[in-house]
């Protein structure tokens, strides 16, 4: 009876793990193909990544910055998902935690430091460069993704799009809708689904009865996948296959990458409440940039000088960025009216006028002097 | 010029923005080989195909979220959702990133998209298919809220919204649809976003509505003259966002007396706007209270209470009576 | 690789239709276990339920009731899945569709009716019967459905829930948050989908891309079947394991009927715009009732002076529903009034003087006289 | 009595309630084991487990639309919605199904249960975390809507919701959670729904507000006697649905001057139902137009630009001068 012998499928077989590389670094499979200058590349990312997580984090604690999500320990998802995109063709759909992917695809950091520090020029991308702004509202971007791709489809554009979304946000209707349009109008879409394992504080236990996200692919007859999101070389090998299969008309999949945040949720959070320090450690030990520095090393194309000067080259990198966008004047009064239409209504003339005039009367102006 | 109804207007819009630019299309629930439930997009998939006049899956967050991402994109998607009721699946798609993108993205990204939604009671339907929710999403900001009451303006103001840089709300008079013909250019024409119309002039008194109760108050302004030869002046609104303030104002400074009619639930309806708006720039003028007709604060009932519920002629010339009488 | 090897499940192998009678009423497989009398009372409900939607459709043409949805075509359906449930204790959340499921788990004709004719109290159910009033917002009533279930299964009670949805139902967010909160929860809740192949005027082509929605299943890790919807000795076949799951605590099941309705989507459709005449009078020759009557007859368990006597009395029984409806008086004023809160506020009071006051003054009320 | 701020007074009536009747429950997002991302349900999990302190999937249409149906089966669940940004994805199961239920069935089916919403802005936070939606669910009927503004107030009113038989959204003002302490019953005890109360007595204005705003008018109201010796009345509305039209009518009757003070979006939102009610009652008694202050009709900016859109005491005193000026 069909009722028992779908019980017979064992899922974490037939979505078995992708991986290139162990833990260790040395290889699980056959040699990537990628050249030695992608390898240093993708390298150099992960390792910018990490900086720019470390010190935003420092930031916010410093009260230079608003609430912050990290991503540290995320980098090979980050990187991976955005790497092999075509820049200024393709398009992402990012989450608050995705700004790493962001900065791949080529949004300045200092955007991303704006954001976080409450500007909204910071979600003002620059022309040329495809993605969304960040998306708080849970799987929302899932749809957009899927209208942008159908929409390049219709004009004939050969165009992908990346959705970002977690194991938590796998729950909301957006991503059962948002794949069900992939898969009916067969758009060039990829939903990228990082598994951290948690939601918050919410467990993957609590999220969904499967053991696998990834065989949620198996209602929409689309290909589904799992994948080890600590190693980098296996999120490229699978993104590579997604993007070729959507560029070429194959439509969309959903991509499972296994990963896990080593900081809190946000800079609100305090993940001890919720998840024991040998987790973190256990992953800390599979590590996405030592694993990759292993690889590297043992196939001589990295040299411990390297990596630090790549390290400290982060650092001063980081630090310029904060120190421009630490040197950016505050909004202007007139920017939260001035976009709200592309020609502000009467209404909205009205009110900035009394607010300024208000703003007069208060001298400096009580209202925007502090944070 | 030909005679048509407001459901061959909007017909006949979507035809003309749909041949003059390639990258309109519409998509929603049976609007494709259907035409859609009142036939707002009959004809449309015969002449334009199934890549712009799309049958979605049955999911409004789904397709109006995916219209977003169209519009971003550079298409000009407009959507049916196929009753007011059904609004709701895709409130936040709408509220918090439609209405937003421009603003989040500080011009980045826009979103010029329309949502066509056949609105308000009248045709007796079955429960869901007669809501007023203008009043909600007057309160949201980066949508633009559009109510035609007659065929003439019923495509030139969706031609209009599709010419629109910014999302807007249609709302449909359903019960109009069918109810009267008036004469339609052919051609493309727009009735300009933000322009109120002076349905009936007078000195009197003024009513201040949209939609569907343009006609109740032009009735009752008749049956007012007749009975008391009073001359009401009918504020035909139009647009809710932007709203004619000055037309408003002025009418009201002229007439000092004021009704103002939907039939949107009563408490913190967009009625309640407009008698706000009347006591920031007229209060001094007013000879009375402004008198308010509207929906009473219960979900709008099943077809034998409907009468019930949406304000009546009778209604609209009680409430004159008031401000008159005062 | 992963992506590869789900392609190659054969999911309408997996999810092999359930039948039991074929479509000229011969066995398909082993007898049912069901007491003739059972047989009798199933075949009674399908006549019973056939000429109270057939009148219903006339009495609307004839501008007796407002829009109607009728279900002819699908009653093997309506009864199947209720009729096996516990009255005065297991609970079904209905569509517009499904006032013959309402009908067979005891909510009166007249209830039906009444709603249709545009009368709230039509929903007001009679105590002891555990139907939700008709659900219009598409597949929000199976997260209903799954909220009792949770809620008597923390309060210990061994309850069953069916929730009804339809093939175009499937794709709105609420099904996703339903079977997924079903799995997690592991709530006694069947969701009850009848795929009678279109959404208005939508295919099944253009809903989803599977073969099957049953394999939606496997996303959640409970068990689906599919099952022939016009043969009700299967339709009892497959609710009976589910209810017996449900209740045994094995949590939801998800059920694939597949069906057709005969008549138009609602009284204001005109199927004759996207579906053939072929395509209708195929399924009526697998019609559900013929289909048992003709097993019945074949046991001799059946005879056509008895067949002939049902119809009339169905008919006799539906006239006098129909007789008793229309002999309800209008809705009082009050009663629009009178449900909002337990308390009317005052507010609500205001409004409801002013209603009478208006309604005085002009006589007889043009309001309500006329519908 | 204790020294308690409104987070913990919230904390505290959820474990009362909790202990006096085994139907009531919480769930939500993190509310379990994480204590709710304020801490609202904090130590709720340990004392009553996890079938009344429950976490449940990222998917809110799911819970609430589940917690409706355990309120119809006969449990009480306080929902908490984690920010006021994210309730838009059960807006659906709010306004089509709980705001209706016991009306659609006629008294049949009834669903008393609680929805807390940490509210508004003032925490300097992300996006779509310092929402004002009252003017949208004050056109919704069959929904109650409390907005407590001090930590007693939190307590009583959220028992009081929790014990009425009608859904009720619970606004709670986030940027006051841990503002101040005030004495509170350790007991049961219930602020009872639909009463007002005066805040500050005053005879010379009114000021009608709610929520975390009543910080800001006594405030100004203190500026005011200072700097003018102007009396003002502080109304302080605890319940918007029902709403206590008697208090308000009665102080604005006596001063004759009144301000609106929301930081809700100004076009369609509750001060204008305020300024439409006292049209309605009292226009005669006005020495000056109703003065709203409110916050723009803009999207809530991100944190830099946070303090330009919520109404501070300079923006109310300013509205005060301009009525007792008229
Ligand atoms: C619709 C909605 N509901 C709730 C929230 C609050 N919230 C922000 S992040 C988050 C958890 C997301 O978890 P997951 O999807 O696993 O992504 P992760 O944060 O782990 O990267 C929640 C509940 C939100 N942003 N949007
Ligand atoms: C949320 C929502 N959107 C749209 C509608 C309008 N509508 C009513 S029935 C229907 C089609 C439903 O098709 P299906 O789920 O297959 O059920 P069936 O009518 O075939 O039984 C639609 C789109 C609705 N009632 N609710
Ligand atoms: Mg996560
Ligand atoms: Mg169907």
């Amino acid at each position: 009876m069909a009722t028992i012998e779908t019980g017979k499928l064992n899922m974490e077989n037939l979505f078995a793990i992708r991986r290139v590389l162990n833990s260790d670094g040395t290889l699980a499979g056959p040699e990537p193909n990628l050249a030695p200058a992608q390898l240093k590349e993708v390298y150099r990312l992960m390792v910018y990544l990490r900086s720019f997580d470390q010190r935003s984090l420092n930031l916010q604690r410093q009260g230079r910055m608003g609430t912050f999500a990290p991503f540290s320990g995320q980098e090979a998802c980050q990187v991976g998902s955005a790497y092999l995109l075509q820049k200024g063709k393709d398009w992402i759909f990012p989450t608050y935690r995705d700004h790493g992917a962001m900065q791949v695809l080529g949004v300045p950091s200092v955007n991303v430091l704006r954001y976080y520090m409450g500007d909204e020029k910071g979600s003002r991308v620059p022309e040329g460069v495809n993605s969304f702004p960040i998306s708080i509202p849970i799987a929302t971007q899932l749809v957009h993704a899927v209208g942008v791709a159908w929409a390049a489809k219709l004009k004939k554009d050969d165009v992908v799009t990346v959705g970002y979304v977690g194991d938590g946000g796998t729950s909301e209707g957006d991503f059962h809708e948002a794949l069900n349009f992939a898969a009916v109008f067969n758009t060039p879409a990829i939903i990228f689904i990082q598994n951290n394992r948690y939601a918050i504080s919410t467990p993957n236990s609590k999220q969904f009865k499967t053991r696998t996200i990834a065989q949620r692919a198996l209602g929409y007859d689309i290909p589904g996948v799992r994948v080890d999101g600590q190693d980098i070389l296996a999120v490229l090998a699978v993104m590579q296959e997604a993007i070729d299969r959507a560029r070429s008309g194959g439509g969309p999949t959903l991509v499972e990458a296994l990963t896990f945040r080593y900081g809190p949720h946000t800079t609100s959070d305090d993940p001890k409440r919720y998840r024991t320090e040998e987790e973190l450690v256990e992953w800390q030990a599979r590590d996405p940039i030592e694993r990759l520095r292993r690889y590297l090393v043992a196939k001589g194309l990295w040299t411990d000088q390297e990596d630090e000067g790549l390290w400290s080259w982060a650092k001063d990198q980081v630090a310029a960025a904060v120190t421009e966008a630490e040197s950016m004047p505050r909004p202007a009064v007139d920017e939260i009216f001035d976009y709200v239409y592309a020609e502000p209504t009467p209404e909205l003339v009205r009110q900035k006028e009394y607010l300024k005039r208000q703003l007069g009367r208060q001298g400096s102006g009580e209202a925007n002097t502090h944070g | 010029m030909a005679k048509m109804t407001l459901i061959a207007a909007i017909n006949d819009a979507l035809k003309v923005a749909m041949r003059r630019d390639p990258n309109v299309l519409v998509l929603g629930e049976d609007v494709g080989v259907n035409g859609g439930v009142f036939r707002a997009t009959d004809g449309l998939y015969q002449e334009f195909g199934e890549d712009r006049a799309i049958d979605t899956p049955l999911a409004e967050a789904g397709f109006v979220g995916a219209a977003m991402g169209m519009a971003v994109y550079g298409l000009k998607p407009v959507v049916e959702i196929q009753f007011d009721g059904f609004l709701a699946p895709a409130h936040e798609h709408l509220v918090n990133h439609i209405a937003r993108i421009r603003n989040r993205s500080r011009g980045r990204f826009t979103c010029p998209m329309v949502l066509r939604i056949p609105s308000f009671g009248g045709i007796k339907a079955l429960e869901h298919h007669s809501e007023s929710i203008e009043s909600w999403y007057a309160n949201v900001q980066g949508l633009k809220l559009v109510v035609p009451s007659n065929p003439y303006d019923a495509k030139g103001l969706l031609l209009a919204a599709i010419e629109d840089p910014d999302p807007v709300l249609f709302l449909e008079p359903k019960r109009l649809y069918r109810a009267f013909r008036q004469e339609v250019p052919e051609e493309y024409y727009t009735v300009p976003l933000g322009k109120a119309a002076i349905a009936r002039e007078g000195k009197d008194l003024t009513v201040l509505t949209y939609g569907p109760h343009v006609q109740t108050a032009l009735e009752a302004a008749e049956r007012a003259a007749a009975d008391h030869g009073w001359q009401t002046e009918v504020v035909d609104l139009r647009s809710l966002e932007p709203l004619d303030l000055d037309t408003i104002i002025g009418s009201v400074k002229k007439t000092r007396r004021a009704v103002v009619l939907t039939e949107a639930p009563r408490t913190s309806g967009f009625h309640s706007e407009l008698i706000a708006l009347i006591n920031d720039h007229a209060l001094e003028y007013l000879e009375a209270p402004v008198a308010r007709v509207t929906g009473f604060d219960v979900p709008m009932p099943y077809l034998l209470s409907e009468d019930l519920y949406i304000p009546g002629v009778e209604r609209v010339v009680a409430a004159m009576t008031e401000v008159k009488s005062w």
